[in-house]
């Protein structure tokens, strides 16, 4: 095997060094009737180009490539990723290595994070941003678990419209503590309805922003209701891009910021692995689980940096830790800082704005179409809620397998309410070609 | 001189925004083919202050920084407990596919079949591997699977109306083990591996009561020794109604010769960052699943992808299940690089891959024993654990012989780690280190360790040839700067 | 300090085959599906004495080597007359793409009609910044397409039974273009430059006779001066019944200024890998298309890539072709990254970069002439010729300079070439590099200068942070050592 | 555009410090009747997505991937490539360098092309190997103006069986000086017939084995021809993977050897760019064009290497160098490195072998299926003459458009004598399943 170096004479010289007779030998720490007897079962291995041709057989049972159409979102969103990004990113110097514990030889991931950190503060409007989170859901979650802890309540509300699968994350991460979601409506401009926010004793308020149909919500409400109930207020968005062009929830009092990073040059890749954003107010610093990258000196003055508030995590703390995360999803934050550095302050600007004309272009050819709006005067980033004329689910079947266009995303499941609803989303790869196309098929029904 | 470290240019790089100047931007946009919808200024952002670079700066930036990071393919790289075997190339090739790349997680199975397929197969190929009868590739983590592992005892209890308070976790236990616990909300209750390095029936059983939910046993644990009571220490965890949770971080060390499944464990979680060859990317991500016994199948988290005829699902109806842990299926990418490598390597060669991992570290252990101290003197697994004892008459800490070994041009081990051990320096060569890079790192330790005799001071200011030096860590902490 | 080089860890490497160990093999090879047939051992070789390393060795070793290398992306690099300006990642990914790599050259026509467009449009956009009605992909480099141009000349000379025995060289010349000449059976006149650092028509005319062929002139010319007087020198040749050959290395300063056919220039070759942003690769593959006038069309090496009817075909039957120069269609890979780089940058793209080029090098002029002499104080094109005259009486030479700029992490520029100038330091910035960097290498060879009457030892021994130090050339070549 | 740096204020700074008013008079020593008024004739610049569009358009309108089958060498060949060498090659430090004339930072370059030619020397059996050359056929061209400038003769004497293109090469190379290039004819066997060498003046005899026919020559035969004429024996191969399991040129007695190595972890490229191997005897290492790469010492005695032996080369002795070639082919050198490397002793033999196992069966399968072979007798290595069954044309076609399968490469074209013969070429990639399905293709006929 390609991988393992050992020659025979290899063996027998270790062997001999151990003084052992077999390489069976070695194992006799382990009791006998606990070893296993028989092979593994599994397939018979590939070469490289026996791999290479099942993967080209896996790819091939997918329907899915870079020329695709995909007027879905819903929490994973198809930006262009410029080819700089993904050279650099594959540099094994990058990809290789492990955290930074030893940060003499670490000053690459180290100063790159450090700069991922510094960006995601001011494309949050936070104080400080930590080294990543797995995704937008877990880093919601544990948000929500400090708010809990601070503050000692039992609950939670949550906007109806944050992403359904960052409920049920939630739900997970709070169920064996014992605390408990309540959901806050939403009302008929498909917004979170602040005005009923549940009487209990809780702890934060969290709200997404755009929202899971798309819409902007109105960031002031939220947080006045939190300043009202005097609890954490807890903001997330799983559109980075969004905010090129909007408000950070920074900028409207959130104390923690919970938010997803794919948009910012990483493939979708079947949901993962995506990339965690969590960010605080400098109060909240030592209370953020994971990671954190600080600036120091070396010993000849010299500027380099370092893990730093290890006091927070689990190596250090143990059971006292504020989370139990150890590996994060560095390499990501890494990829999303060239992303950043490249978009830059007005690439960033510009493709956001993008992405919202393209969506209200698309909102305005399927309203052509026959679709109509349940929430048409909300206004909203590059996601919008359509209701879908009779016979379209058949239509958008055929346009999957025959040209893969992915013409939204059918919310009936998440919102029996919602029957006939679809998620749509435009973002700055899709072409105006493509949604006159689409309205086209639509309307030919 | 034999040893790979020595200097040579490199650059200094600043900050992004040192180099950034108004007017610049990296990426091309194209003109928009639609018009322009302005959005109510009332929701939009007045500044955005990210820097300005144009494509050159931006691919010096991260070549400069790169090249002052050390990857497994810089050289060797030993750390304990955090299996730094080599990072297939051909995995990397297969994970950025155009259509693993693209798919979209929410495109529907129909469309999806070959990345559930995909999925399914490496449930069932590391259910080979583990022996466990389900398997769960959602968790993100190594933690995170600890975490889901948790979740499932604690449903396990909270199905049998037998809901319990605490955890054993044995003081060898890596951090996020007991962190696992608190964040499942049960209190930790720690038991010592005492003398022998491993963990006696006899400590187990004083402690495990109706109580404790369960036991982490990580085998092998952290000391490189096989915990070989398992099945003893299980009978009791389980005789109280407990549940025995397993960290199988060191999975490396027993793939086709040990089952955890076999031996008295009921949930484990796998490191695919770790055993299965997956970059850990300078910290993440990684990818951490989990296995079960039946009993404890139905508690899985959502989605549980199956199998009927032909067709692959994914299916949320479970009414046991602790729930979901990710936003969608948990780290894909991961999975396509852990999947390529199983296939790559076969049966045999996985077994192969345990074997030599534990021939290097019992190599590794014999040929440096005589020069530093070794706590436990056992046959060890994939890993050993000596320090600092030789070496403190001279003022020598393993501190100071870690950071000698990057001017010699070897990653470091793991230092202080387990902390059972003091001034531990944990080695695992893995199975992907030659014989030859083993003989180079023994005589840069022996080197160092006369060093440390005749001149410790060299050791003091170590590293010497690295970009930086050492830095302070105190008035980083005491005084944070986290942002520019 | 603001400079960019510094000194840090890397790492040694053997060479490969003091890494092999029998029985190692970095390839996986399937069984064979098929009988092995055994070739009689008539045929069969007995030893292949390759190195036998693993996966990892392999990685490790050209891991190691890369790091030892200074690239475009680790710095600015002002090699004179080498344009070595950014190379484009997204150039690498295009041709990479599955079918530009996988296509065979023999596939057939019908089968190819993407390649063989991506060809022709080529050709047309060269033509198009160049100026000639007709343009040749086909020479692998440089001096491949001096080779296809002075065979053009022949052959049309040779078409008039007319040959003749000569072509003029200017001493400025570029070592290829006195070599080309010679390989094409020609004799090399000199012509001198003269004090103004361009060639004079009375100079040209002094020379041109009627066994003359033509004449070689790079404009603009190396010391980086329009050839002003090209259209004069022109006429000079033509009236005498020679053709002018341009060297067309320097493009990079007149791309949208200047068309080299509407100044007299009757055939010329590019370097795609200077000009055209196609990376030079340590040496290579680069690509040298030439251009020439209809008149001498005929003459272009076949297969000409044509269009019928929106059919592109390879014509090979052309009677007054100079032939073939390449086994198939020269570095079409190489082909694919021009190609790109010239639709990425547009027309505006491709004049902002000549015209940015021209700035940058007369910013470097200017900010460099107090520190540094300069031969010709003009206003220069893309690159600037100065000399070691001010730092001889330090005893400190163009070498010294050039290798002390390796410790402040700048790759040094052409030095002693062009040989016009005594001890020249020929800087060539592009249009790539910013004005900070610029700053910054200006404010090194300051720092250098005043080294060099402070302390010229450190620019004697200088390199002094490089992996090795000046190397023993004089023993190399006495007693060479070509293979391990 | 985003590779240029300029903003306003740089420019004009810099002209302030130039002294000049603007950009346009930075070109003020160009005589105005010499500069161009209109802007170049080209289309609208693309951004990176549209050019990655674009460029897709050009990759569907090429019948070429991967996974396509080739039946077809004829010098450039489809043999896998292993992802590593890809990564490797691809690292900025080896791809963005130029030429190592500064070693001490282009020790990765010179090291690496060092061990490239002590590999090309090992594979040929000669002693020395240059730094690489443009292509088979120029290297070959080169070699032989070696033999006419040193032997002081006007002709030489190539095997008609070299590849064809070579010969048009080495024609125009010749053709200025007044070198004539002479066919030996071949034989019944398909093999140079060398009882009919020239009786001309020549100075040295090319051969290529394998042959153009794909058969292997009987070198002895030549070297001896080469003795009694006392001419150079230049050697060339256009599959450098043959010299896997044949023997080499140089365990023959050649003097001169020139290769093509795209089969040595190359892409094909529509030909290009390839790999010229170039190697030599001692004797003629002061001849060989290109560059040459020499071990030495630096200041402090350690290893290092640097380009030598510069003082054949135009750019020290111009119009006296022993060529004019300057680029070479290096990064293709490299990566040939890489790929022996990454084969080593045993795979390059178990690979070669493998080649020959598969055009074995490729014939048998093709005799089954009506296919008829002029040289039967002749050993070969992975190509061969083939004649075809009536109507195979048209299923060639076939075969090419629906199933991206290869079948042989007509070489009436080159050959007026074969009409409807075919050069078939099986490597290592070819499966046995292939092979089968491509007989079953014609037998159906
Ligand atoms: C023994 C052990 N358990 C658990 C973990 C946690 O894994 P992760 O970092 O993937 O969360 C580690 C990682 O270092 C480990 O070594
Ligand atoms: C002016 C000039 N002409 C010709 C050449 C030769 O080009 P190549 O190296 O591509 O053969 C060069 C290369 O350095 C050059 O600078």
């Amino acid at each position: 095997m390609r991988y393992l170096p050992h020659t025979k004479e290899d063996i027998d010289s270790m062997l001999e060094k151990i003084g052992k007779p077999s390489i069976d030998s070695l194992f006799d720490s382990i009791p006998d009737q606990l070893k296993t007897n028989e092979p593994l079962d599994l397939p018979d291995a590939l070469t490289e180009w026996e791999l290479d041709e099942h993967m080209l057989g896996v790819e091939q049972s997918i329907i899915a490539s870079g020329q695709c159409t995909y007027f879905i979102g819903a929490g994973s969103y198809d930006h262009y990723i410029p080819h700089a990004v993904k050279y650099l990113i594959s540099r094994s110097e990058f990809m290789t290595a492990y955290t930074p514990y030893q940060p003499e030889v670490s000053q690459g991931t180290l100063q790159g994070i450090y700069e991922f950190q510094t960006m995601i503060a001011e494309l949050t409007g936070m104080d400080v941003a930590t080294a990543s989170h797995y995704d937008c859901g877990t880093a919601l979650a544990e948000a929500l678990l400090i708010a809990v802890r601070k503050k000692k309540k039992k609950k939670v509300a949550v906007s109806s419209l944050i992403h359904p699968a960052h409920k049920q994350i939630i739900n997970t991460y709070l169920a064996p503590g014992g605390y408990e979601l309540l959901e806050i409506p939403y009302n008929e401009k498909g917004l979170t309805d602040f005005s009923k926010v549940p009487d209990d004793d809780i702890a934060a308020i969290a709200v997404q922003s755009p929202n899971f149909f798309g819409n902007i919500e109105p960031m002031e409400l939220a947080k006045k209701a939190c300043d009202d109930k005097k609890v954490f207020f807890v903001a997330s968005f799983t559109e980075a891009m969004s905010l090129g062009l909007l408000k950070s929830p920074g900028s409207y009092g959130a104390d923690l910021v919970a938010g997803e990073g794919q948009s910012l040059g990483l493939a979708k890749s079947f949901g993962g692995p995506g990339l965690g954003l969590l960010a605080g107010t400098n109060k909240q610093m030592r209370n953020l689980p994971g990671r954190l990258v600080g600036k120091t000196t070396d010993t000849n003055g010299d500027r380099g940096y370092v893990l730093t508030l290890a006091t927070r995590e689990q190596h250090i703390r143990r059971e006292k830790a504020s989370s139990n995360i150890c590996s994060n999803n560095g390499l990501n934050a890494l990829t999303a800082a060239m992303y950043l550095a490249s978009a830059g302050k007005t690439g960033m600007r510009e493709i956001a704005q993008q992405n919202h004309d393209k969506a209200v272009y698309l909102k305005g050819k399927l309203s052509e179409a026959g679709f109509t709006f349940p929430f048409d005067e909300t206004p909203f980033f590059n996601e919008f809620i359509a209701k879908a004329p009779a016979g379209f689910a058949e239509t958008r079947k055929r346009l999957i397998r025959d040209r893969c266009i992915y013409a939204g995303l059918d919310i009936g499941t998440y919102f029996p309410d919602l029957k006939d609803h679809y998620l749509f989303c435009a973002t700055e790869k899709v072409k105006k070609e493509d949604m006159d196309n689409l309205a086209l098929e639509v309307k030919s029904l | 001189m034999n040893h790979p470290g020595t200097s040579g240019l490199i650059f200094r790089e600043p900050e992004l925004w040192e180099k950034s100047r108004a007017g610049r931007c990296a990426v091309s946009i194209p003109e928009s083919d639609v018009e322009r919808a302005p959005l109510n200024t009332e929701y939009t952002r007045d500044s955005l202050e990210l820097p300005e670079l144009y494509e050159v700066d931006m691919v010096r930036h991260y070549t400069r920084l790169s090249q002052w990071n050390f990857g497994i393919d810089s050289g060797m790289y030993p750390l304990g407990s955090c299996t730094m075997k080599y990072n297939p190339k051909t995995n990397e090739a297969q994970a950025s596919r155009d259509a693993l790349a693209s798919v979209h997680p929410l495109a529907g199975e129909e469309y999806t079949q070959g990345a559930l397929k995909l999925m399914y197969d490496l449930e069932r190929h590391l259910s080979a591997i583990t022996g466990y009868d389900a398997v769960t590739l959602q968790p993100a983590a190594g933690a995170h699977g600890e975490l889901a592992g948790m979740l499932i005892i604690h449903a396990y209890h909270e199905k049998n109306n037998d809901q319990r308070s605490k955890v054993i976790v044995p003081d060898t236990a890596h951090g996020t083990n007991p962190a696992s616990v608190t964040l499942c909300g049960y209190e930790s209750v720690n038991v010592d591996s005492g003398k022998g390095g491993i963990l006696t029936p006899e400590a187990v059983e004083a402690v495990m009561d109706e109580d404790t939910a369960g036991i982490m046993v990580t085998n092998p644990n952290t000391l490189g020794l096989f915990e070989r009571n398992i099945k003893e220490i299980a009978d009791i965890v389980h005789a109280k109604g407990g549940l025995v949770y397993g960290d199988g971080a060191n999975m490396n060390a027993i793939m086709g010769i040990v089952k955890p499944a076999d031996i008295g464990i009921d949930v484990l979680h796998l490191n695919l960052h770790k055993t299965f060859s997956t970059p850990h990317g300078g910290g993440g991500p990684g990818s951490g699943p989990v296995g079960v016994t039946s009993a404890l199948e139905p508690f899985l988290p959502v989605p549980v992808v199956e199998k009927n005829n032909d067709l692959y699902t994914l299916n949320l109806d479970r009414p046991d299940s602790i729930g979901r842990l990710h936003t969608f299926y948990g780290h894909f990418g991961i999975l396509v690089r852990a999947y390529s490598y199983i296939l790559s390597m076969g049966a045999e060669g996985l077994k192969n891959a345990s074997e030599y991992a534990v021939l290097n570290a019992n190599y590794l252990k014999e040929s440096l024993k005589k020069t530093m101290n070794l706590p436990f003197d056992l046959p060890c697994m994939h890993e050993c654990v000596f320090n600092d004892k030789n070496q403190q008459p001279f003022h020598v800490s393993t501190m100071d012989i870690a950071k000698r070994l990057l001017d010699y041009g070897f990653h470091p081990p793991t230092v202080y780690f387990p902390l059972v051990v003091e001034g531990s320096f944990m080695l695992e060569p893995t199975e992907t280190e030659s014989k030859e890079t083993l003989d180079q790192f023994v005589q840069a330790v022996e080197a160092i360790c006369r060093e440390a005799e005749e001149n410790p001071e060299i050791l003091h200011s170590a590293p010497n040839i690295t970009k930086v030096t050492r830095l302070d860590e105190v008035s980083a902490a005491r005084k944070p700067c986290l942002k520019g």
